[in-house]
């Protein structure tokens, strides 16, 4: 679904040998997941071979090597595909659900939330639910109201499942691995904007635990905790205001459940001072917790309130000119960071 | 349509069993020695029983909050059911999932949802990994007329179909969803027709009539497991009470309850088994054996300890959470 | 669907002339409102006079009064209910789409989330939905995991949406009239264990605005900020504290969105100590946000780190033993509060 | 069946315009001048034109990221929906909702979705409102074959004859949804099929030929007029490019494809004019008058502002929001 590119120039300028974008990481990942275990397989819209291996090719050519009972190309019937892989993980498969944009998962809502999240809780740990979303989102492609939105707030709210969103190829690839071995329910967002990214070839095999947060750029100063595409930006900023004598420590969070609140605290107790960042609306999104929980936990030792920086309180507007408004800008989170450095206790 | 005497004497048993276990159930809540929300099958005994009979164990199942009638059906123990309704540590979900979300894998009962319409698309998911496994398991999921109004009916079954999946949709028409009248939630006369806008095979049959229900179920096992896909049976029966247990049916007319009380499965059953030849006796002594199984569960039940109150960090996920 | 009769007897012991339950408030301004336009209509499951006016008796006489044009009973299916409102709202009525239950917005999300909140700002403000969403939920009752959950904090996640949620009979009536005549969605709460809580008649045409917090009681040396059901708890908790030489202040916040920030900030302003209490689950919870609010509004004037309380980490469990260790008690609430009290900066 | 000349002008004329416009998006984005997602409708001009030929102006149309046909053929004027696309201050949404949420309510065009089904369930409360009011007026959703299979659709149509509503649901059949054949996301011949399951009267038409086409749209308005409930149309035709602008269709076999450029509605049409003793030249008369028009209209919308920031704060709630 159209130019997925667009970052990957800043992302890495030289060609080295073994470079490989987010789209081949994911497929990849899948391969080998699916070389691995047969009860692997995947379901969603237009995934087969027959249908050009899906809109951003990330099942390309798996359909012709597993067959079509391992790739099911499914109708566009977001709750049966949910219910689908929520039944064949309680069988004991590792099914992973395709939805196409992250929009979409509101149709399909009740099979991920009082299911697949609740099962192996009201069935007394009898079942569970090893099962991958997989869902694309983003904004800044003019995709508009409907297919840009990030959820991730509200699949944390619900007890019972994970969300890993990787920032760069090589986590994504690691991720994937990992989300497909879990044996919850897990959540897996991809950026179309990082679709094109570049990362060297982390391997086979290649695995990036759960639950733990990559500290992307060390500092002193202050921490930014972000995960996605906007680390992309936190690592931009950091670098800018290297130069104006501040030293930030980027952390991406790589899963926002369960959330590494270990390394998060751990560097903000150093720094003192915190800024969280993500491009979903800002209120009453994942900031708003972790901020909560930086509060509570380092209350005494911060030296300035956690700023929070998110977009903006409306729906994504379709032209360009208002969907670069709503988005964090880069100058907003520089600010944010100039405010807390600047603030008298 | 014939049957064999101990197909016939398997689904007296099965049915008693449900019998007596909900007139228990209701029994114990009127003198409210258990007290949570239960939703009688009173009526639907005899459909599940048939179904559940033509079934192997390790078949799955798939049932909604009124499925306490296809789980006995299909094996769950007694005792593990009871101490789970009454919200005892030793009940299958160890208290947590209660009437609404009975789960007992050993017997196939994979989930129970309390939300309308949500079983079928994880039916499917039961078959396909059947299917792809070849295990030649079947998948039935019980759900009821008003059910079959709800988006996941339709994706459930159009996918189904799609896939061939060795899976039976089995619509207890009981003729209400909660108060709503059956005609007043859909002008289609009747659910069966639906299946021909997938596609699939449908079959409508007497539910209250052993014989034909379980020739029903049989066949559409037999093709589910032979590999010829999916079949929507659509059995009529009749909810004789209120939704749940206490609520009211005033809105019931009464020539309504006139019809049901004529179909009651439980003496048409009991004229059956006669028709072939058991004697009275022997059925009074299966319900008598039954009653003492039954007595014995509750006693069970009744006598476990409540769960822990630490049990809800635990099976949020594999890992437990954190005090 | 069973006793709701649980906290009436705490709310109101004395039989005063006029007092209505909330059942018979939220009747009464449906009457009402039903009675003054004829844009005003109802759809939902049972909830015409055929079905016995509803499962839990809120529309009970109406279809008799307004006909089976204005309360209509639907088929079970909540996309087809909740689009019908939309639809109805972008021309021009005032539609009341009733969920029996509040987790079964899962599978009515897309309707809510990418039409209703977001049709007004897509067309550039040319269509807006005047619509309310009726439901209700509470944990306590023993329904289970798939019958008690508090979803509100992903509707404050979505811009466009209202959320209203009455602690009394006579708010839920005020708030009710508001809410219908309000040109945007708004979500509507009820807590099924607060359907048999009486307060005074307001008498006809009562309105309780939206975006206005109430002070339930006044208090100076900390603010408890909640809503919905706890608000008996934190008034229970306050008198408690009381006799502890505590003085705590209650705001109830009645509407979620919009968050009435003036009056919470002001009282925390005023005693330098807060604590955010629901029954929703805390993580990723509405309290966070509010948490985060006030941290950045005043953080140089906190004495404490906001606190809050808030419904456990797993889906409600249905044992009852369980589900009141789920739901935060009365001794969490006043201990939180003692830890505000005692903590040194 | 026979048309009228004046309706069959009509139909030309909206069908000429979807085209000019059409071919014109393409070449802007071709050439790099408009930048957006765009889901060209190519192959399914024809349909759409009849359908609204039969429709009053103030009556209601609900219709998706590909409708841009329906939306021109229900007369949203050109310069203010180029406008739109190109995300201007001037759109018909300010730039907000660009091509796949056009809303015009003074040419009755209430919600363009971009979640496949969704706006089926819309489409029957505009028309509930109607049924309300009295107001005569008639509402057509306009959807794909493959939206066919999601919930929304099913809830959407049984309550629709549940109620007896003025609504047509139009399915605009073009063989894929997105890049999965018909026969791979359903195993039903034909969606006019699942009309029966509700009840609901249904007419399958070949949407390329513009008199049957016309005579099912006016037959279909003229019972939701009446008070004489829903229909499904479905209307067969082709989607002669890929899902939008730019999209590779290598998916779809050559006899598809050769069979597609048969069934092009647009030298059909200009036969079928001929065939009525439309001359050629005053066809090619029509055609530079609608050119000129959108050439207007393009320049318009390029002309036209991009929209301020603020608006981010406007329309949210019916009161702005703070800064
Ligand atoms: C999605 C959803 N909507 C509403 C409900 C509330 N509800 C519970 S049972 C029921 C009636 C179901 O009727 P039917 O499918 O005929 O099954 P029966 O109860 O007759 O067995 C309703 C509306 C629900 N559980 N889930
Ligand atoms: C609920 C949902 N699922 C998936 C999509 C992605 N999607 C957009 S268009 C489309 C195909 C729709 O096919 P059809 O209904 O036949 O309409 P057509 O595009 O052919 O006009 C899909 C799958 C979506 N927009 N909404
Ligand atoms: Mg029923
Ligand atoms: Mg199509």
């Amino acid at each position: 679904m159209s130019d997925t590119e667009t970052l990957e120039a800043s992302a890495s300028k030289a060609k080295k040998p073994k470079q490989i974008t987010m789209v081949q990481a994911l497929n990849a990942a899948l391969d080998e997941a699916m070389a691995a275990d047969e009860g692997v397989i995947l379901l969603g819209e237009d995934v087969g071979a027959k249908q050009g291996g899906g809109v951003f090719k990330v099942s390309s050519g798996l359909s012709e090597k597993y067959g079509d009972h391992r790739i099911r190309a499914t109708p566009i019937s977001e709750q049966a595909i949910m219910g689908a892989c929520v039944g064949a993980a309680l069988a004991g498969m590792r099914p992973i659900a395709e939805i196409m944009l992250m929009n979409f998962v509101t149709v399909a809502m009740d099979q991920i939330v009082n299911h697949a999240a609740k099962l192996r809780f009201m069935s007394g740990g009898q079942t569970n639910v090893p099962m991958v979303i997989r869902t694309t989102t983003g904004v800044g492609v003019g995709f508009g109201g409907q297919h840009s939105d990030m959820l991730e707030a509200w699949f944390a709210h619900v007890p019972g499942l994970k969300i890993v969103t990787p920032s760069n190829a090589a986590d994504a690839k690691g991720l994937m691995r990992s989300a497909i071995e879990c044996n919850d329910p897990v959540i897996f967002i991809e950026n179309i904007l990082c679709y094109g990214l570049k990362s060297e070839d982390p391997g086979v095999d290649y695995r990036v635990p759960l639950g733990k947060a990559a500290v992307a750029r060390e500092g002193s100063d202050v921490t930014l905790i972000t995960y996605g595409r906007t680390v992309l930006d936190a690592l931009e900023v950091a670098e800018t205001l290297a130069g104006e004598g501040v030293s930030v420590e980027v952390i991406d969070l790589r899963t926002i459940a369960p959330y590494d609140e270990a390394t998060v605290t751990a560097s903000v107790r150093k720094t003192g001072r915190a800024v969280v960042l993500h491009e979903a609306v800002r209120s009453y999104g994942t900031g708003a917790e972790i901020a909560s929980r930086l509060h509570e936990a380092l209350f005494n030792e911060l030296k300035a309130p956690v700023q929070r920086i998110g977009g903006a309180f409306s729906a994504v507007p379709m032209a360009s000119v208002l969907e670069q408004a709503w988005i964090p800008s880069k100058d907003e989170i520089a600010d944010a960071i100039r405010t807390t450095m600047e603030w008298k206790r | 349509m014939t049957i064999d005497r101990e197909k016939l004497l398997d689904i007296y048993t099965r049915t008693m069993k449900v019998a007596g276990f909900d007139e228990k159930m209701r029994s114990l809540l009127m003198s409210g020695k258990l007290a949570t929300i239960y939703y009688t099958m009173r009526g639907q005994e005899l459909v599940t029983s048939a179904m559940m009979a033509a079934l192997n164990q390790d078949d799955y199942l798939v049932t909604t909050y009124r499925g306490q009638h296809d789980q006995i059906a299909k094996g769950v123990p007694l005792d593990l059911l009871i101490a789970e309704i009454a919200g005892r540590a030793t009940g299958t979900c160890k208290g947590k999932g209660g009437s609404m979300h009975i789960t007992h894998p050993a017997t196939g009962v994979m989930v129970t949802t309390g939300v309308v319409g949500s079983g079928l698309p994880i039916a499917n998911g039961l078959a396909l990994s059947s299917q792809n496994k070849k295990d030649g398991k079947v998948t039935v999921t019980c759900f009821g007329d008003g059910a079959t109004n709800i988006g996941a009916f339709h994706e459930a079954l159009n996918m189904a179909q799609l896939y061939k999946l060795p899976v039976i949709f089995l619509c207890q028409n009981n003729h209400y969803g909660e108060h709503t009248a059956f005609a007043d939630h859909t002008k289609v006369d009747s659910i069966v027709t639906r299946a021909a806008a997938y596609g699939m095979r449908g079959v409508k049959v007497d539910g209250n009539d052993a014989v034909a229900m379980y020739a029903a179920a049989k066949d559409a096992v037999d093709r589910a497991r032979a590999g010829e896909g999916p079949t929507l049976i659509e059995a009529m029966c009749y909810r004789m009470m209120g939704h749940f247990f206490g609520a009211d049916f005033s809105y019931m007319p009464p020539e309504h309850i006139e019809e049901m009380k004529a179909q009651d499965p439980l003496p048409k059953l009991n004229a059956l088994m006669l028709e072939h030849q058991f004697p009275q006796a022997e059925l009074d002594a299966i319900v008598a054996k039954l009653a003492a199984e039954l007595d014995a569960a509750v006693a069970f039940a009744f006598d476990s300890p409540f769960p822990d109150a630490d049990e809800i960090r635990k099976d949020v996920f594999e890992e437990e959470i954190a005090a």
